[in-house]
């Protein structure tokens, strides 16, 4: 049954195809049918083919299918292969379902707009490079997938491209993503060359034959990393996913929250071995994951964009798969991406049910009191907010949960500490968020209020679906603490993933450990509930006393105009600079010099040509005399 | 009696030539010139080679000259041209001149002797000549035809008015 | 195989310019019907090159061989997995790019078509040539066609553009046919017996002090025609003025012409110089790459855009070149198929904008996608392929050029996986600035979305594009072996100059003129 | 009989007339004669070395001289009208478009 599932990925493929080609003669119906079957065809695929990977003994992983050989030259070999495991399979179980209900919802969230067709082209498209990147076998293969998904997001980034700002958002998307590809490319090289093969089965092997020299192996580690920064929105390369939020809402749910950023994570899950042997990269990546938490989640605090504030959430949310990863609580981290992956589309796709009620408002400053607007948008949105708040019995709890009492059994205080301050500030944001929203006076604008109406079926019904999904997904991974099978996700995962050496805290350090999260959770919502609902003058007081880290961070601490200054700025200048004074001038120069030189020459030498017939003949007797002389003597 | 008629032939055709050069009148040039290439009509003559002969006299002296002053006519300069002025020139082109003259006689002098001429004077008939011409040397013949007519087309197209002119 | 394929592909067009010589000049539909079938018959025809090409055979095939002015000189073509799609990318976009100067040309399209069949006899001829003198005859008839391509139907400073290019390349190869001469002359003092014949020269051994002479004669000439920094000023020029097809044809084969050359004649024939100048030419390469890129990232102008692209990716195709093993010169030899698809498609579409609009300067644009949404996929797949993105053609020669050079050496390959982020960022801004943004200028709501003859040449590119990427393996299989076999070569060669003269067996001695017998 | 000697110094003599004579003119047409004596003087040279060893090809050499001598002239003569209608003068010392 399980050999199914090299078949996962082509429903949506030729879907797609199917919509780029004939996509103006169909008529909308179809095409939402067949995007949104063609989708929901690779989750039966999927799920058949998890079901029956659960009967399959943990020493048969990974299974291969090779459909045929792909890039041969010399010993540069890839073949166009599918692997399948337990780690595919949640992967290939959140795309697709996740994924599915997305489409689902974007049928109604996109219903008016003149793109649809070429939308779900996309967004099929994203979906079948996305599963190529989880099901691929080697790492070329691989980055077929991470580019593939990378130009989705880049199409639908910039899905309304009239708006300047889309287009841009979508251009920096793609450009940023490609120096961390740069890292993945030279990771991969280096791989290539030093086992003469990319196959994951062989890289591993390879690990524990001792192939690789630990010095190589961080070498390669950081490198592949830095394509996951790229692609995860990791620290310093985060500055292509708030801009990311150009596009359309269910891109941003599917795309820049559930799947394609998580990719990052899913490669160093997958290498994990690679980044254990190495060491010192896994300290690398549970530091860049800690500082990015902390970091994308003061950005958060101070925006007044509703999908901007989801996006920084989402970075910082990164963060801490990473910073699971880094600390060796591999599982943890992969559990917190399959949690995340619910409650964060859950979020996006309501804040895109309140965008789409206030007709393409996203600026927080005017909504407000929209509960009672929006009864069955709130709800939803909502359990959201409490799941990844980190408030217990909801799934946000147990994953995060599980990787900072990781990194505090691994002994990892400072990355803990880091982890903690930013649950603090994500449950601050988020419920900012709801109370600024949904709760207080109505700020709405009378003009969006007169359409103001609640979405239909089709986009509420998909929330319904994640909320449920958001409570209970986390009920899979359970702490230790609660018996050594609770964790269920880990056990899954065990053919993959080596479960970390033994950090061993005891059951009453956990408990502490637990029960500080929670308080951390709380204080962060009181002191929400504090400034925007009990005494909203506190957040302007505030301000007004501390001006400068106001600005530092609503200007998101000025990194896009350092990047602007240090970087594009004097590349392009300095572009233009040596185009102008040594393409055009030295080289240019030189060339047209000696073109001038030699017409210079020609003309002194003209003088000896007058022109007149009898002068070049009597050079021509000259010559006819000296000949003959030469002949005769 | 041949010796005589060389001697006669040679200074009439040097004589006409230096006649040439002198006279100012480009009809009167021409004249000399058809009396210069009838004499060496009659040194192909006493050469032995009597078609040549006639050849040079038809072609040459009849048709090219007439083409000549035909175009002189047309042309027609009046006074004439006036000789050249650049001195120098003249001086050096003559002395030039002078010692290619002596250059090549120096190299005939010192080349090996050549029999005498004359004893076989009537050995070559138009016959032989007409059958080398269609036998061994058919295609430089054919292909001089085709250069005649080239040069036919190609001054009539030449010369001819073009509108707007 | 009794037809000679390989003079039959050559000749045609040729003869077709005879015969459209004497047609009458008004009658546009006849000239262009009768091109056109020629291009697509030859292209037809060429394709029998494929399917009767063995891989695993030595040497070359489809071989033709007959004495023809003596001396060595032979008329001698044959093709290998090198010089095969080569040959094919010719014949392929020769077709296309007569189809796109249907509306683009519009005066004088008798003389104009007679050019372009002589140019594709030339650049065929250039590839499949095993002669020396053969080869230089066709590699100096490509350059009289381009000069009155560019020349007659250029843009306003045409003149400039083709006197430039001309005199660029004619430097280049009369320095190469010195060296000839030199080669020539010294095969025939160590032999006694005049050859021209290239498989000859492979056996020769030279003195390396004179190697170096000779090299860089040759390596000017091709290295000139490939672009390399810092000859490369020719260039944008030429692709500016010149008509789209004449951009097509230059970027797409033309340019390959130089990088032939290397891997033909400039490294095998000189194994000891090219171990000394492999560095200085690789660092050039790469600051073709890295330079070409930044470059491109200013320019005003698409055309000179994709001309910057173009040094850019042929710095990669060079560098790959010169890494000397199977799987780097392997990915050079497919990358080169893809620059001349990929490039070939940009210009095609530049020039199609440049129907509509008559102009190319970037802010002249804006918002195009939404008038032309079919042009816009087109242009993006073009784009996409030229920066490399994996499941199109572009990623496949790319990573295995990477691959190539990172065997050879880290550092360079560090250097020249920059080009990934380079391509992006200028093609990426370019398309952002042109396609995306509202529209601002009004005369764009004019423009007509790609016509019907536009999709039918610009479609097979496309589906190239998406097989090359997707299913490589075809071309890969008949490339690879050719390349192992020449690569084999170079090495070998190389090692025998590594030995000592004493080491050298009495018969291999380099006698003290200067050449050998290897 | 005649010492073939005399033909060939009557040939040069000719010939360096002719030369003279080129130089001394300042008309086409007259410095076209001047070649004409040129030519045959190189005809005769021809001959007389073929007469002295009874060589026919020689004389069928000539022959195709004279003919080519006649398109040559067909041809030049054309032109020189030709210059003559452009430039209203065939004087040699005006025309210079030759000059770079």
């Amino acid at each position: 049954m399980t050999d199914v599932f090299w078949l996962i990925p082509f429903a949506p493929a030729l879907s797609s195809v199917v919509l780029v080609l004939f996509g103006s003669k169909l008529s909308k119906k179809w095409v939402s049918l067949q995007a949104c079957g063609a989708v929901f065809l690779s989750f039966v695929f999927a799920l058949v083919a998890f079901l029956g990977s659960l009967k399959i003994s943990p020493d048969n992983f990974p299974i291969v299918k090779t459909l045929f050989p792909w890039i041969g030259a010399g010993s540069f070999q890839a073949g166009f292969s599918f692997q399948f495991d337990p780690l595919s399979a949640v992967m290939v179980l959140v795309v697709t379902g996740v994924g599915f209900l997305i489409h689902l919802y974007s049928v109604g969230y996109m219903a008016h707009d003149t793109g649809y067709t070429r939308y779900f082209a996309y967004l099929n498209l994203f979906t079948f490079a996305m599963l190529i990147l989880v099901l691929a076998s080697n790492m070329v293969l691989m980055f077929v997938g991470w580019e593939g998904v990378g130009l989705c997001s880049y199409l639908l980034i910039g899905f309304w491209f009239e708006k300047p700002s889309a287009a841009a958002a979508g251009k920096k998307a793609f450009i940023v993503n490609r120096i961390g590809d740069m890292g993945f490319i030279l990771g991969l090289l280096f791989i290539f060359v030093a086992i003469g093969s990319s196959e994951f089965s062989a890289i591993n092997k390879a690990i524990g034959q001792g192939l690789f020299p630990q010095a190589l192996a961080t070498l390669i580690a950081i490198l592949l990393f830095v394509g996951a920064t790229g692609k995860s929105a990791q620290v310093p390369l985060y500055v292509w996913l708030p801009d990311a939020m150009e596009g359309p809402t269910p891109v941003s749910a599917l795309i820049h929250a559930a799947t394609m950023v998580t990719a990052g994570v899913y490669m160093v899950a997958r290498l994990n071995l690679l980044f254990t042997f190495s060491g010192t990269a896994a300290d690398i990546v549970a530091l860049v994951g800690a500082l990015t938490a902390v970091f994308a989640a003061t950005m958060a605090l101070t925006q007044n964009d509703i999908k901007r504030v989801l996006a920084y959430s989402t970075i910082s949310q990164l963060g801490y798969m990473f910073i699971g990863c880094g600390v060796g609580a591999y599982a943890a981290g992969v559990f917190h991406l399959y949690t995340h992956a619910f409650f964060k589309s859950l979020l996006f796709l309501s804040a895109g049910s309140v965008i789409h009620a206030l007709s393409g408002q996203q600026d927080m400053r005017k909504m407000g009191g929209l509960r009672k607007y929006l009864p069955r948008t709130f709800p939803p949105f909502l359990i959201g907010a409490i799941a990844i708040s980190g408030i217990p019995f909801l799934s946000g709890f147990f994953s995060k949960d599980a990787i900072l009492t990781e990194a505090f059994a691994q002994g990892r205080y400072f990355v803990w500490a880091l982890g903690l301050a930013g649950a603090v500030m994500t449950a601050f944001y988020m419920f900012r968020l709801i109370f600024l929203t949904f709760y207080g006076e109505e700020r709405i604008e009378p003009e969006a209020k007169h359409h103001l109406h609640e979405s239909p079926k089709v986009m509420t019904v998909p929330l319904a679906i994640l909320a449920v999904f958001s409570i209970i997904a986390g009920y899979i991974g359970l702490p230790a603490v609660l018996g050594e099978k609770a964790d269920l996700f880990k056990r899954f995962l065990e053919p993959v993933i080596k479960p970390p050496a033994e950090g061993h805290i005891g059951a009453g350090t956990e408990w502490l450990l637990m029960l500080v999260s929670v308080a951390v959770a709380a204080v962060g919502i009181s002191v929400a509930y504090l400034f925007y609902l009990k005494n909203p003058r506190i957040p302007h007081a505030l301000v007004a006393r501390l001006p400068w880290l106001y600005k530092l961070l609503y200007n998101k601490y000025f990194v896009d105009e350092i990047y602007g200054a240090v970087i594009v700025n004097p590349l392009v200048k300095g572009s233009d600079w040596v185009y102008g004074h040594f393409d055009l001038k030295v080289i240019d120069g030189a060339l047209d010099g000696s073109a001038a030189a030699a017409g210079f020459f020609g003309k002194a030498l003209s003088v000896l040509q007058t022109g007149f017939v009898k002068d070049y003949a009597l050079v021509f007797l000259l010559g006819a005399v000296i000949f003959i002389g030469v002949l005769l003597f | 009696m041949a010796i005589l008629l060389f001697f006669l032939f040679a200074a009439l055709a040097v004589g006409s030539v230096l006649g040439m050069i002198i006279s100012r009148n480009q009809a009167y040039s021409a004249l000399f010139l058809v009396l210069a290439f009838a004499c060496l009509g009659g040194l192909y003559g006493l050469l032995g080679a009597p078609f040549m002969a006639v050849v040079q006299i038809i072609i040459y002296a009849g048709a090219i000259m007439v083409l000549f002053i035909f175009v002189i006519m047309m042309i027609n300069l009046g006074e004439g041209i006036s000789p050249e002025k650049k001195k120098w020139t003249i001086a050096a082109a003559v002395f030039m001149g002078l010692i290619l003259l002596a250059e090549i006689v120096f190299a005939i002098k010192g080349a090996p002797a050549v029999p005498m001429i004359g004893q076989e004077m009537a050995g070559t008939s138009p016959i032989e000549i007409g059958r080398l011409l269609f036998t061994k040397y058919l295609y430089p013949f054919e292909i001089t035809s085709i250069l005649i007519i080239a040069a036919l087309v190609g001054a009539v197209v030449l010369v001819k008015k073009r509108d707007g002119e | 195989m009794n037809i000679p394929i390989l003079s039959l592909i050559t000749f045609l067009p040729l003869a077709g310019a005879l015969l459209l010589i004497f047609l009458p000049k008004e009658n546009k539909n006849l000239l262009y019907g009768i091109a056109l079938s020629l291009a697509v018959v030859v292209f037809l025809v060429s394709l029998s090159l494929y399917f009767g090409f063995d891989a695993q055979a030595d040497g070359p095939q489809f071989v033709e061989k007959t004495g023809w002015l003596g001396f060595g000189i032979q008329y001698h073509l044959g093709i290998d997995g090198i010089s095969l799609f080569l040959v094919l990318l010719t014949t392929l976009l020769m077709p296309i790019a007569l189809l796109s100067s249907w509306s683009y040309i519009q005066d004088r399209i008798k003389v104009y078509l007679i050019f372009m069949l002589i140019l594709e006899t030339g650049i065929i001829g250039v590839f499949i040539s095993l002669n020396m003198f053969l080869f230089y005859v066709f590699w100096e008839a490509t350059l009289i066609p381009m000069y009155f391509l560019i020349g007659i139907w250029g843009g306003k400073r045409r003149i400039y553009a083709t006197m430039k290019f001309v005199l660029f390349t004619m430097l280049g190869s009369l320095l190469m046919l010195v060296a000839i001469f030199v080669l020539y002359h010294l095969y025939y003092k160590a032999t006694g017996t005049y050859s021209l014949n290239i498989f000859d020269y492979y056996q020769m051994l030279l003195d390396p002090k004179l190697q170096t002479w000779l090299f860089l004669a040759f390596a000017l000439a091709f290295a000139i025609k490939v672009p390399m920094f810092p000859f490369h000023t020719w260039l944008p020029d030429a692709h500016v003025e010149a008509p789209t097809a004449g951009s097509v044809i230059l970027a797409a084969v033309l340019l390959k012409m130089g990088a032939y050359g290397f891997i033909r004649f400039a490294l095998p024939l000189f194994p000891n110089a090219v171990e000394t100048f492999l560095p200085v030419l690789s660092v050039l390469a790469i600051i073709g790459i890295i330079y070409g890129g930044l470059m491109a990232l200013i320019q005003k102008d698409i055309k000179s855009l994709v001309a910057y692209s173009s040094v850019s990716h042929m710095g990669l195709i060079m560098l790959a070149l010169f890494s000397l093993n199977v799987e780097g010169a392997t990915g050079a030899i497919y990358q080169m198929l893809n620059h001349g698809l990929s490039t070939g498609m940009l210009f095609l579409v530049v020039g199609i904008l440049y129907e509509r609009s008559h102009t190319r300067l970037i802010k002249d644009f804006g918002g195009l996608s939404k008038q032309m949404p079919v042009f816009s996929a087109f242009f993006l797949v073009a784009l996409l392929s030229s920066a490399g993105l994996p499941g199109l053609n572009g990623f496949v020669g790319e990573i295995t050029c990477f691959f190539g050079i990172f065997a050879a050496n880290k550092t360079f390959a560090i250097l020249s996986v920059s080009t990934v982020i380079l391509a992006a960022a200028y093609l990426l801004w370019m398309f952002e600035r042109v396609m995306h943004g509202p529209i601002t200028n009004e005369k764009i709501l004019s423009y007509k979305d790609v016509n019907k003859r536009e999709i039918v040449y610009l479609v097979p590119i496309v589906v190239l594009m998406f097989w090359m990427g997707l299913y490589p393996q075809p071309f890969l299989r008949k490339i690879e072996p050719s390349v192992a076999r020449a690569i084999a070569g170079i090495k070998s060669a190389t090692k025998v100059f590594v030995q000592k003269p004493e080491s050298v067996p009495a018969k291999f001695k380099i006698p003290e003129g200067s050449a050998g017998i290897r | 009989m005649i010492p073939p000697g005399y033909f060939f110094i009557l040939s040069v003599v000719l010939f360096s007339l002719g030369i003279i004579a080129f130089f001394l003119k300042r008309d086409l047409i007259t410095q076209f004669m001047a070649i004409e004596i040129m030519l045959n003087a190189a005809n005769l040279a021809f001959l007389a070395l073929a007469g002295s060893s009874n060589f026919l090809d020689a004389q069928v050499i000539v022959f195709f001289i004279i003919t080519v001598a006649a398109a040559e002239a067909a041809i030049g003569l054309a032109i020189v009208l030709l210059i003559f209608r452009k430039k209203k003068t065939i004087k040699t010392e005006t025309l210079n478009s030759m000059k770079g």
